[in-house]
């Protein structure tokens, strides 16, 4: 028995279904379908089922593309499983096309055994002819291989809904929670939360949710009746995850709360300042609506005057947050310089996309790695985090403000178009659990120099309108201890070292390197960072689970590194890095460490499949695999 | 808000020990000389007060003032103070730069600090020339400008500060001349006074680059007949025995200056100042020479602030939200337990 | 320079094989069909024509014209034609880009572009928010505004975008609005004509994240009454009878809107459109609702262009320096001879 | 023998002096000094005596700073001698110090021994006080162990010029040219040139030029007369250098030249556009004087706008330049990912300075190597270029313009302060006898797709107005034939390797690795790149000739690396890399060879002096220095 947020309580079905570990489910069907709705509250129902997750909607490039079209196809995937679920699967099991480009579209991704269910009433000719079909794909041999469920959706979704008064149109528009009714059955998931959702969400449109929640019924009695033969039904379990309460989150939401508690814990406002860009906007949209929470958000005309508010507000004695993707963070490097050069807090979030250039702004990339570490001119070092999960954006983002703050740097946090939309269920923390780390701004004028360091070569934050402590500050080279404008030689190579050992000295305030799964040495190790984890942690699940001696590193500070690396990656036989770029973390650790780490690389715009990651291995290995 | 400290205050209380290091007779030492004097008249709090600056010569200035200063990088400074107020609002930012600083790589900023009427007192000094980096010429610099880049001389139009500042929607715009001692302050003040953005263009000579660019109406023999001195609600009169005179011309949507000794022109033609009005400050930022050169404030039109306004919603938010609790709203929407 | 074959063309011949990709009922499409109807009446030569755009999606504009296409960076567009430009001064150059593009990240580059009066024809499509991005608001939405980045509404003053480049100095301004397929053209076909920069701001409605914002003066019920098309020397009436019309207002430096059926007015009254005017154009630009919306061109005064002082400045050190001769200038000045 | 250019032969002279093997003399006064006019009269006089040389000035950072002051000193060293002149000299054997302020800065550089030619008239309290002095350092001890030579000049210059009818105040602006006149006397060097330029130069103020000459002339008689005692005199004999027309030439100028060259031999229009920047502005300024060789500069209104306009000139069909410093190159990333993307040429040239921010605008550093390479985002790969000496500059602008146009590729050419202002005599080279590069634009309607590649993986340039040719690029992914925008996983990946591979294959159109100096395997490798060449050849001359097993490796092609440069590395047993950063090099050196290259880093905004990297060398190779 598992219970729901607002006090439902569910009871557990006893009929026999195919008992499976896991489950790939894809939604798909055009823009206007309602599809990244019915993903959601599918999520949902899943999540409740005690199932772990993870899901992510793939949005069309086009804002809202012509009907029926392919390049207007939109979709949403979930993974969810009686075990640890650690990515959003390499391929669906079940893919629920509401027309035919949705079927086009997602057909190259779908393994042979697969089941399609399809909406028939939405395959017309012209609907064909759309999605760029000759024939039928029902009757030409294109299906063969897969279980097809064909079933006029459309027809029968207007049929449940006709009782409602709505117009066609209008009823329809109901077939997305039809499908996810008979879906529903199909996995045994709980139609309850749903229906209590719909009465919420429409409550100003009484006859709408009426129609959804009749569609959903009807989606449902289908399976249970099974007009059509017996469809497919399955069971999946709970998982084996940790109690306690949980949400689903995306990666962009947990960024925000993780960098409102990050003020928070510092006792600092935050001004996050930003441009909108694909796939950074959401972070932006969901502090916009924080305001309550002691955060300013600033939409400035360019990314450089975002940066540069950002830095004001940090010199101001607030946390300045900016956030962008790649060409929007190439533009900001030279205010990242003046943040270094005054050794000033400033936490940049980058979610990174496809590049170069614009690039594919909607696809994933981990290709901004080399521009967070070395892009920037000069010797200007600033410490660089990388989450891992959508889940993990809390927790790095919360940490980046607790570097820069405590560093008086500028953090770069990386992040990517995977993360920023995925999502996976979340153990709701406590926030009062973790500890605070309040900034310390700096109030007694005696003696005060507005550069001389403390034992970690930090400088002291001053509050512009405390009394005596009046300085001055600026991107020429300043004098060691007064900040003034020096020239001199000897000061010059001083303060470059000082900013390189402070950044460096980040390492004694960060973990050590732990080894996320297997032995601190062995044959083989798969180094990954970013969003790359889940694929790796289940590959290299699977080759331990065949006994081959293989661990995973995985890196969440990526500058400077964790102590220990060197001498655990040292320890290893060979090193794989799975990146999704030509090769950048590989760069760096082959540089600091001399080890002959190869890299896996992928560049198509998408996430690694574990297959890929565990053919990788097996070759570096020598197996077979 | 802690009343400032209101103790007579004397322009050398706002000096830094750092040695003022511009070109010995740069106009940059005077303006340094009427800001401190501005600063002395209004008793400036130095703890409450942030000058920022970009880059050039004019961007220098921070270092010479005893209050919180922000050096920061070319063209951004208005970038920069808007950070500052959005973070700390109580701050009297001043922001200073050049026509380089300001209007070249920096222009979008400018144009929008005055767009949103962020409540800064940006004082933009104006040498037609790119001192710092050794005399190219500026985007005010003067068609035919011979520089080491235009050995040719210059082919581009050059652009008017006040005349783009009102397009911009700016609510205060004003010249001032670095010599001016007696002039100048009170413009700051009137500057400073004002809430929202307030553009100061102020005129000034870069003996070493641009040396006499203004001397067609700066010099004490010209001057009196080269300058309209505006003030709100006099009439707008200039010369030596304030016997020339602007009036709207014929047609209307044009003034043109005139001597009261020419026949046909009386003192009720001369129009009187108001510095609410955008076309005429329109007109008078555009004048040059041979017409007389408008010094003064030439709009002044207050309307709420950006800064301010953005604390007013977030207080609203704040109003509306009850005390934030990011446990609560971390489990506000769907949630689910697990047994474990 | 080869004269541009002249065959008569038809819109079509324009079109690429690109399936065009904005949202259905976007304005872009009508604009689309005015700029390709456009140049097929000029008889615009493919191979010489070059559209550049930012990005954005207006910016997306390049892929479906069968000319020379730049689809470029965020707000960067008149840069990049302005070396166009400057690379081939033959090359018909357009940009084009929306408010976001234009406005705010490439404010300046817009600015510096027609301060320069380099020889473009740029295409401003005003939707008032960031349709690319979906939806945040931009620097021409109106207070208020509630999008993504403004749940609580957006609280900056938007900008004008012709009074803006008026303030740069453009020396050709107009307006147009997405739908007006009969207008539009012989908008665009003035603009195209104008030597050096032509900016034109056109009325684009986005379905999807700011749907009707313009109906307030484009929806057929109001649009008599609340657009005023201006033409050179036709006086500036409007309405559905034409018995509307602007005059001067009292103090000569503003307009007002008057009707010719109230008491006192008299069609002499009415200004006659001058489009060498600046001052008349920036108080056009600025009329908004309750006033009549200027369409048309509002402000059309050619001056010398930046590419072609830039070629005549060339060709003139050319004919100064004789044949260039790359080894002599090597030789040039002090040289000395080292037997080995 | 030697001959003058201008037709002028001077006898050689052959009195007794002291023979050196080359010498360092600073010339050091006020700004209004005219120390850099006879730093370039005295260097020309040197050239024609036939020796080998090298020059740096040392302006100031302030504009025109208060007189008297030490932030006001402007200084000009010239290292000249009998043998090849690598280095401008760690330190100056003789110094001319117009005023106290040009002593008290320059001391700290002086060993003791050097001589310290004195302009005592300018040693009054008020001076001594405005320099810093406390006392007179003539008098209390600060100038035991140098060779002091005291002269009133201020007086002399008077008294030799009086009867020109200047006013004091111009008669005493004369006083550099009556020191420059007993130099010449010291080291032997020519009047002739310098009175024949005088008259030349200010033919419009005859007064003015006989002035100079009078004093040039006294200072001349007086180290004749020797009304002191004895001074010092020196001979400097003829370097053993190659035969051929010579002429002196900054970087800067080179820069411009090879520039231009380059695109005369590429038979391309150049567009020139720039934002004024220090060190960069001077390549603005020369190229700005050299329209009439087809070349178009643009002031443009910042960095961003002075890259687009450039690219977009090379999009037209011209060659785009643009140049900068670091902080300006920061702005110009995003424009140089769209030329990556859009495969384009554009040379990007950046006179580096020391950082990060705005730094120290003045000094020199080579620290924007990770910009070059790695500073940008996605996978952005492209050719970096660094020039070696001031004349280098001439060859790798050309090379840049090269290489950019046909392979359709950026090029990034690094140069820095001290190579824009240093200056070296350069063997005027003859223009006709290098091959030209024509570029061939595609005119071929037939069969054109914008992104096909030829076998070495380059794109067509096609030139706007060619008609049949019209088609579409951009920033957005372009589909691997067409350019049209693509989305398409694979194709991204498909274009992703094109353009890395197209940036390694310029490996095979640049020449292998060459090694310096020395073997090509042995106990050390020096490498180094860019303005380090000097100290690091002649050091490495020094320890060869003590008998070290040591070899000087100098990289010129630093992306994409010379085919042979990995085997040539793994034949030392240690390499060490000098860089006037805090290691850039070395992280590229050890990632691609796994080589344990050591770094050897300096960063006070000054060349490395010989002895520094011998120093470093012996320590590497466990001997004593
Ligand atoms: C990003 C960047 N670009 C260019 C420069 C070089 N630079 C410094 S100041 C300046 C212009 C100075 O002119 P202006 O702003 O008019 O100030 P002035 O020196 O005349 O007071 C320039 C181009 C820089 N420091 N940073
Ligand atoms: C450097 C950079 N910053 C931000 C973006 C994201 N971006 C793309 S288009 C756009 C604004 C679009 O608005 P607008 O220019 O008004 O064009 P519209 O889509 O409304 O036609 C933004 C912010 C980007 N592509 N590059
Ligand atoms: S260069 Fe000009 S503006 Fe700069 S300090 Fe010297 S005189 Fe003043
Ligand atoms: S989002 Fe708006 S502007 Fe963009 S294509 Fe859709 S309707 Fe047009
Ligand atoms: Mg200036
Ligand atoms: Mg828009």
């Amino acid at each position: 028995m598992v219970s729901v947020g607002a006090g439902v309580e569910i009871a557990e079905e006893t009929r026999s279904r195919t008992s499976l570990e896991s489950v790939v489910v894809r939604f798909a069907g055009d823009s206007g379908d309602g599809i990244q709705v019915v993903g959601g509250r599918f999520t949902l129902a899943t999540a409740i089922g005690g199932s772990d997750l993870a899901t992510f909607p793939d949005f069309p490039a086009e804002i809202r593309a012509p009907t029926g079209t392919t390049f207007g196809v939109s979709a949403f995937q979930i993974n969810f499983g009686a075990r640890r679920i650690r990515t959003i699967g390499d391929a669906p099991d079940v893919l629920v096309a509401l027309n035919p480009a949705a079927l086009k579209v997602n057909l190259a991704d779908l393994p042979r055994g697969a089941t399609i269910i399809l909406d028939g009433g939405s395959f017309k000719e012209r609907d064909l002819k759309k999605a760029g079909f000759a024939g039928d794909p029902r009757h030409d041999g294109t299906l063969a291989g897969y279980r097809v469920v064909d079933i006029d959706i459309s027809d029968l979704t207007k049929k449940a809904t006709a009782s409602t008064g709505l117009s066609s149109r209008e009823q329809l528009r109901c077939k997305n929670f039809w499908s996810l009714g008979l879906v529903l059955w199909m996995f045994d998931r709980p139609r309850e939360p749903i229906l209590a959702w719909l009465k919420q969400r429409f409550a100003k449109q009484p006859e709408v949710a009426e129609a959804n929640s009749l569609a959903l019924n009807a989606g449902h009695a289908l399976g249970e009746t099974a007009e059509l033969g017996p469809l497919p039904a399955f069971k999946v379990g709970p998982a084996p995850i940790e109690a306690g309460l949980y949400r689903t989150v995306t990666g962009h939401e947990a960024l925000a709360f993780g960098l409102v508690d990050g003020a928070r814990k510092a006792g600092l406002r935050m001004v996050f300042c930003s441009y909108p860009i694909t796939p950074a906007s959401a972070l932006l949209h969901h502090l916009a609506g924080m305001k309550a929470f002691g955060v300013t958000t600033f939409q400035a005309e360019d990314e450089i005057a975002a940066a540069c508010a950002a830095l004001g507000a940090s010199y101001a004695g607030s946390i300045g947050v900016t956030s962008s993707s790649g060409p929007g963070i190439a533009l900001k490097t030279e205010t990242i310089g003046l943040a270094i050069g005054a050794e000033l807090p400033l936490v940049v979030v980058n979610s990174q996309r496809a590049g170069p250039s614009t690039g594919m702004p909607t696809k994933t990339e981990q290709s901004d790695l080399y521009q967070a570490v070395f892009g920037r001119n000069a010797d200007s070092p600033l410490v660089v985090l990388a989450a891992a999960t959508p889940a993990d954006c809390f927790v790095m983002a919360r940490e980046a403000i607790r570097l820069a703050v405590h560093h008086m740097t500028p953090v770069m946090l990386l992040t990517d178009g995977f993360l920023a939309n995925a999502s996976e269920p979340w153990l709701i923390p406590d926030l009062d659990a973790t500890p605070a780390f309040p900034v310390r701004f700096r109030a007694e004028p005696e003696g005060y120099q507005p550069f001389a360091r403390d034992g970690r070569g930090v400088r002291d934050w001053v509050k512009p309108g405390t009394p005596g402590l009046e300085h001055r500050i600026g991107g020429i080279e300043r004098d060691a201890l007064s900040g003034n404008i020096s020239y001199d030689p000897a000061n010059h190579q001083r303060m470059t070292e000082a900013r390189w050992d402070k950044v460096l000295a980040v390492a004694d305030d960060i973990p050590e390197q732990e080894v996320e799964q297997g032995e601190t040495s062995g044959r083989l190790a798969v180094v990954g960072w970013g969003s790359t984890y889940g694929p790796i942690a289940r590959a290299v699940t699977t080759l331990r689970d065949r006994g081959q001696s293989v661990s995973h590193i995985h890196l969440r500070h990526l500058w400077p590194l964790p102590r220990n690396l060197g001498e655990l990656l040292r320890g290893f036989e060979h090193i794989l890095v799975p990146e999704m770029n030509k090769g950048q973390l590989v760069t760096i650790l082959r540089n600091e460490y001399l080890v002959p780490a190869q890299s896996l690389s992928k560049v198509t715009g998408k996430p690694f499949t574990i297959h890929e990651v565990e053919d990788a291995m097996t070759a570096a290995l020598g197996i077979s695999s | 808000m802690n009343a400032p400290v209101l103790k007579p205050r004397q322009p050398k209380d706002y000096a830094t020990d750092q040695e003022v290091r511009w070109c010995p007779g740069c106009g940059d030492y005077a303006i340094l000389k009427a800001v401190q004097r501005t600063l002395a008249d209004i008793a400036a709090d130095p703890a409450r007060t942030v000058f920022v600056s970009g880059i050039g010569c004019a961007a220098r200035f921070p270092y010479y003032i005893e209050t919180y200063g922000f050096h920061t990088i070319h063209g951004r400074a208005p970038a920069v103070a808007t950070g500052i107020k959005l973070a700390n609002p109580e701050l009297d930012v001043w922001v200073v730069g050049g026509d380089g600083d300001m209007l070249s790589i920096g222009g979008n900023h400018l144009m929008h600090a005055l767009r949103r009427n962020v409540d800064l007192t940006i004082l933009l000094f104006n040498n037609e020339i790119y001192g710092l980096t050794k005399g190219q010429y500026s985007p005010t610099s003067r068609i035919g400008t011979r520089s080491p880049s235009t050995p040719g001389g210059s082919i581009d139009r050059p652009v008017s500060a006040l005349r783009l500042a009102l397009g911009a929607g700016a609510r205060f715009v004003a010249r001032g001349i670095d010599t001016q001692q007696k002039v100048l302050p009170d413009i700051l003040k009137r500057a400073h006074a004002h809430k929202g953005t307030a553009l100061v263009e102020i005129i000034q000579n870069c003996i070493v680059y641009n040396d006499g660019a203004f001397a067609g109406f700066t010099d004490r023999a010209v001057e009196a007949d080269a300058q309209i001195h505006v003030e709100h609600g006099a009439p707008l009169l200039f010369g030596k025995d304030r016997r020339k005179g602007l009036r709207l011309a014929a047609g209307g949507l044009a003034i043109e200056a005139v001597s009261l000794d020419e026949e046909g022109v009386e003192e009720g033609q001369i129009l009187i100042h108001d510095q609410t009005n955008a076309m005429l400050a329109t007109l008078l930022a555009m004048l040059e020479p041979p017409m007389p050169v408008a010094v003064g404030v030439l709009f002044d039109s207050p309307a709420p602030t950006y800064d301010a306004a953005v604390r007013a919603q977030e207080e609203t938010e704040r109003a509306r939200a009850g005390t934030p609790d990011l446990n609560a709203l971390l489990r506000r929407g769907p949630t689910w337990t697990m047994p474990g």
